[in-house]
């Protein structure tokens, strides 16, 4: 594990023994999950008491179970994520307490030499995307708004790690992506130039990720929250203004990440963290955009209505200015 | 009579077991639906759509078989090869064993950019993750024959061939079966991980997808139709073997 | 026909060495009966190996029809101490295994096969169960069928009748001798009985036992047919067996 | 003396025949980086953090070693049991069967959720994928004594457990490898896949991270390092095999 | 001590069944010695295999000490017809094997082991070694040290000494009836050489073949040590042999 980061680095918010929480990262150990290193690098967790682990992900469904089970306490979800499993009862007891994306960071990726430049190329193309993944439930809502037929659109089911080899050899047209997997895409695409359809254009309404935990923990210690998630964007907002640093911790910690690479995805990731609202801090979360963001899924058929924002999202957890 | 009846009363009675354990298990235990549905849930969650679901099975059912297939084929030719020469064995089984410790989903991308997104990478990924045990068993069996048959052979000016055909396999087919029983599940196993990584059928795909949408039930409801089709085919496998060597039970004892 | 040559064989184990033959010299000739006479474990069997191809002799040479002996003959039967039958195959297939072996069996052979082990005292019932539904003097006999059905030129038996009963050894006996003459064979028999190797050799040689050695050979200078029964030449018989036992009991004596 | 020498050259002559093909494979068919790194490619990345895949390799095969041995030690008990009862074989082995037909892949988030992110998990995955041929092999060696092994413990009035220690154990003994080295290689299947799904050590994360950073070549070296390891312990297998069955090889024809 | 009423065994087959015995029965004293004589596949090895507890009979009964017979008992030694040594332990471990599944041998059962290796003629340099490194012959006696160490108070011997050579037979006939005559041992010895019947035994079953039926029972009234070098009762044993031989021809001539 990583618990050896934290050592000799005792607690210091009151004295009293550091919490130990585990932090699952949204998908394993991009640049844009560099955040949470670099808030553990710089000590802005142990300055707050809190003793993190920090796991790599594998998507929300994994989170959200580890979440259900009280193996992590903290785990970035894509909210459409969660309003669908949540709407679907699939999972309940879990709760947003900040945002890390303030508009959805899902996107659909080609190479520009195939002839997609706006959405509605993509009718008749083929687009691969993990089963079950946030891009697809989006994208009939994305497809309404930007005015093209989601049904003329052909879906193959591809595990996240093939995406990129598939679009460079041409298996598929297109691949449904972050946003701020651009550098990666570019990276194994080798060169050609890769167009981004982000659907935050359209989906003004939804968030991306957002710090989920458990409404136990929401309620019963709402303290450790806001130290948690204070530490955590402290280490966002560092990151955003210094990517290479941020990247340099990412790739001492795991070699195998492509320093290059992670750096570009923090400079995009900027942008999807800033909130849109002048003043607003990072992680920021507003009740009627949650809602809207609930009935877009709802409008695309990803849930049934009736979810009210306050079963998704803690708001007096939420940052505020 | 009665022995007959509790050949099947027994396996329904460890089934009905291993669901009452599971059962109680949620229970006590309060685990959520996600982390472990109960078996209601599953049940229920087969109910909703049984239709599907058993299609996708036959679906699988058909990869399983023909990666099977394949893998006794390749499984035999190499092992084969592998016994006739102490040369080919020299050269090649390390690489066989390096290549049996690759977990195969990490070959998936592979498999797809050659193959794309049809039943053909399903069925390969079956046939690799399947065919080492019947390699080793049935280079195992071939290798091993008691000398004083290889001798009869010898003295008999066999031929290689002869050999092979009327001395080595035969004495070897009780071994060889217990590397196809041990690879006939593994089919199953590499069947669905082809499916998980690509392509939108089968039971596979059904375990991703209802996973991802944190579906559990659903997901254990397709695995649980994968264990009955292993079952099956396992049990198929067993009655071939009884059949076809009558000699074996006769001349070992059982129990 | 059959020549050896200053044969020796050492057998290396973990536990050391074992000398099982040293110095073997012995010439049969063509269609010549002779029995290898010696006491348990005095190398009797290894030495039928060897001149059978199937073992490497460690020292010395053998050769049959004047080819050096490396690897076992087509025109060489041979019959081992244990029946070495195959599991899997009915009686009647184990008895046509070498004609499956050297080609395909036909009509005449499968009767050939049903023929001789009436002969050895098998009939039809058993000809379709497989080896383990058998006694064990059943299974000997149908491995002798087995080395019969190649009518082979030459055929090394290692004893052959051990599991037998009086009667039936007596039978089959008879049968071997016809046999040999009968195809003019050259017989090369292995046995621990002083009265089987009396009965149908015509010279016994006597391997003194570790390492194995020849001994002596005893001529047997007895007309043909024999038979326990007949008593015209019952003294000469009853001479040789005599002298056999001596020897026998002499070989042990040094050979210790 | 040249033989000797040969027990090392042919398997090194395979290796380089292996990575000679490889490598023109990808010359000729110009396959991409991406798709399938060269050999050169692999040894670049290996070389790029030697130290951090060799520390990596050394967290995968305790997981491996681990896995192994309590695979083993299931396996055997599993295997007895079955083998000492027909009931218990009745009611449990279909539930094996069909369990082992479960991609264990699809456990990982269970696995998580019990275990934690820590080596356990990790060590069960490995036990998981690896015990089956085990108890396959176990059973299947103890319930095909000899018969005349078994008349003798009979005549000898030897109790269940003399009669399993003394005659049908070590007359299993030859079967019992076969299925240990057909689990050995699965055994780090497991670790790697268990490394796949959680924490972040060993050589199931790089293959992971690599791939998801569509850096196949690191990928590949990871996968070569465990190749050799597999390779390493398989072998290690077979000299104990050799070592404490010396009867086999002289009572069987190898070739 | 043996009864055995109405006995009778059938095997099923997938190829029809076979009847091995019908209806024997035989008394087998305290302390007697009983030879059971008969032709290859006539049953014998059945009928030890039954009295044994090894085989359950189709009909009938055994009893042991008045106990029936179900399964093997541990003051009954057995020998079968093949030797069954166990092929991963050493000739000395082979012969201990009885005293080890029983107990913990002791220091002095190694002697007896070794005492008993070198009264049947296998001296120390072959105790260490395996089973597959013995000739025939020897592995048969290794199997006969084993059936002896546990001083059994019967003995069932299924052919103990077809594998052996006149002289060594001599030899082990001479330990057998010492053996016999020191524990008081009852034993049943299944053989097919009219020979050691006479020799030893007290009394000779003659069987006759297919299903196997008990023809005669010849009572051997010769008194011990005997051995066929002995000449004072030669007479005596050359009428028994001679009545053997015909009973087994005639049991044929109306067994088939
Ligand atoms: N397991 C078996 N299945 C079927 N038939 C059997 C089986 N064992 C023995 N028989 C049959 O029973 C009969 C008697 O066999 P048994 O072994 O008792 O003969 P035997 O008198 O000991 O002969 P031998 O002197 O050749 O050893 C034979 O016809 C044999 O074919
Ligand atoms: N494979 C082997 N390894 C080691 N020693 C062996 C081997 N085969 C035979 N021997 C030894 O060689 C000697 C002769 O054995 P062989 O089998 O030739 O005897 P035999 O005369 O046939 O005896 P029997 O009449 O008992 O069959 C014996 O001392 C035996 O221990
Ligand atoms: C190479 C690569 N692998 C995984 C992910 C992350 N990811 C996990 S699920 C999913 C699809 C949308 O839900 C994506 C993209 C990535 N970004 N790039
Ligand atoms: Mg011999
Ligand atoms: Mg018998």
């Amino acid at each position: 594990g990583s618990d050896d980061d934290n050592e000799g680095k005792a607690g210091s918010s009151g004295g009293s023994a550091p919490d130990k929480v585990t932090y699952i990262t949204g998908f394993g150990t991009f640049g844009r999950e560099a955040y949470a290193y670099v808030a553990q690098d710089k000590g802005y967790f142990s300055d707050a008491g809190v003793s993190v682990t920090i796991q790599p992900g594998q998507g929300s469904a994994i989170s959200l179970a580890a979440l259900a089970g009280g193996r992590a306490q903290f785990a970035p979800v894509d909210l459409s994520s969660t309003i669908m499993q949540v709407g679907g009862g699939k999972v309940s007891g879990v709760t947003a307490v900040a945002a890390v994306h303030q508009t959805t960071d899902a996107a659909v990726m080609a190479l520009a030499d195939s002839g997609i430049s706006k959405p509605a190329d993509l009718e008749g193309k083929k687009i691969a995307d993990p089963a079950g993944s946030v891009i697809g439930a989006l994208f009939p809502a994305y497809a309404k708004l930007a005015g093209f037929e989601a049904d003329k659109v052909d879906f193959v089911n591809l595990e996240p790690q093939q995406l990129g080899v598939n679009l460079a050899t041409g298996k598929v047209d297109a691949v449904g992506q972050y946003r701020v997997g651009r550098p990666n895409i570019e990276n194994a695409v080798k060169g050609k130039e890769v167009v981004v359809l982000p659907f935050g254009k359209f989906l003004t309404e939804s968030y991306g990720s957002a710090v989920t935990t458990t409404t136990k923990i929401a309620e019963k210690d709402p303290d450790l929250v806001r130290r948690f998630t204070s530490a955590l964007l402290k280490g966002m907002r560092y990151a955003i203004d210094h990517p290479e640093e941020a990247a340099a911790v990412l790739a001492k910690k795991h070699p195998t990440v492509n320093e290059k690479a992670a750096a570009a995805e923090i400079e995009l990731l900027g942008e999807a963290v800033q909130p849109k609202e002048e003043g607003a801090p990072i992680g920021t979360m507003d009740r009627e955009r949650v809602a809207g963001a609930i009935k877009a899924l709802a409008d695309a058929g990803a849930v049934k209505s009736g979810l009210t924002p306050e079963q998704l999202v803690s708001f007096d957890l939420v940052p505020k200015s | 009579m009665l022995r007959r009846v509790m050949e099947f009363g027994w396996p329904v009675l460890g089934l009905a077991a291993a669901i009452g354990t599971w059962a109680l298990a949620v229970v006590v235990f309060d685990v959520p639906e996600i982390v472990l549905p109960s078996p209601a849930d599953v049940l229920d969650a087969f109910l909703r759509v049984p239709g599907y679901l058993l299609g996708e099975a036959v679906t699988t059912l058909v990869v399983i078989v023909l990666g099977f297939a394949l893998a006794v084929a390749a499984g035999l030719l190499i092992g084969v090869a592998i016994a006739a020469s102490r040369i080919v064995e020299l050269m090649f089984s390390p690489l066989l064993v390096a290549f049996n410790a690759v977990p195969k989903v990490a070959l998936a991308p592979l498999l797809v950019v050659w193959m794309g997104f049809g039943q053909q990478p399903k069925v390969v990924m079956a046939l690799l993750v399947c065919f080492f045990p019947v390699v080793l068993s049935v280079a195992g069996g071939l290798t091993s024959t008691p000398v004083e048959l290889v001798e009869l052979a010898r003295s008999l000016r066999a031929s290689r061939t002869q050999t092979f055909l009327r001395f080595r396999f035969p004495s070897a087919l009780p071994q060889i079966f217990v590397g196809l029983k041990v690879a006939m599940p593994l089919s199953a196993v590499g069947a669905v991980i082809g499916e998980f990584s690509a392509g939108d059928e089968g039971l596979g795909f059904v375990v991703v997808q209802s996973g991802a949408n944190s579906d559990t039930a659903l997901a254990f409801a397709a695995i649980a139709l994968l264990g009955v089709m292993s079952v099956a085919l396992f049990y198929a496998l067993v009655l071939a073997e009884r059949t076809l060597l009558p000699w074996v039970r006769e001349t070992t004892s059982q129990r | 026909m059959i020549r050896v040559r200053g044969v020796s064989k050492s057998f290396d184990g973990r536990r050391g060495t074992v000398e099982a033959l040293r110095g073997i010299e012995l010439d049969v000739g063509d269609g010549e009966f002779v029995a290898v006479l010696g006491r348990s474990g005095c190398g009797k069997s290894t030495l039928l190996r060897v001149i059978a191809g199937l073992l490497p002799a460690s020292a010395g040479e053998v050769r049959i029809a004047d080819e050096p002996v490396r690897e076992p003959r087509r025109d060489v039967a041979i019959l081992f101490q244990r029946p070495a039958l195959l599991p899997w195959r009915s009686v009647l297939d184990n008895v046509l295994l070498p004609i499956q072996v050297h080609g395909q069996p036909r009509p005449e052979h499968r009767e050939a096969a049903r023929q001789l082990l009436s002969t050895v005292g098998l009939d039809a019932p058993f000809h379709r169960r497989l080896p383990h539904e058998l006694s064990g003097g059943m299974q000997q006999r149908v491995a002798l069928c087995r080395s019969l059905i190649q009518r082979p030129r030459v055929m090394l038996m290692d004893e052959p009748f051990s599991a037998l009963d009086a009667l039936t050894r007596e039978e089959l006996c008879e049968v071997l001798q016809r046999v040999h003459m009968e195809y003019a064979a050259t017989v090369v028999l292995v046995t621990h009985s002083i009265e089987e190797a009396v009965l149908l050799a015509d010279r016994v040689v006597v391997l003194s036992p570790r390492p194995g050695q020849v001994r002596t050979v005893l001529d047997v200078p007895v007309p043909r047919p024999r038979s326990l029964g007949h008593d015209a030449h019952a003294t000469e018989l009853a001479r040789c067996r005599a002298e056999l036992h001596d020897l026998l009991l002499a070989s042990h004596m040094t050979g210790v």
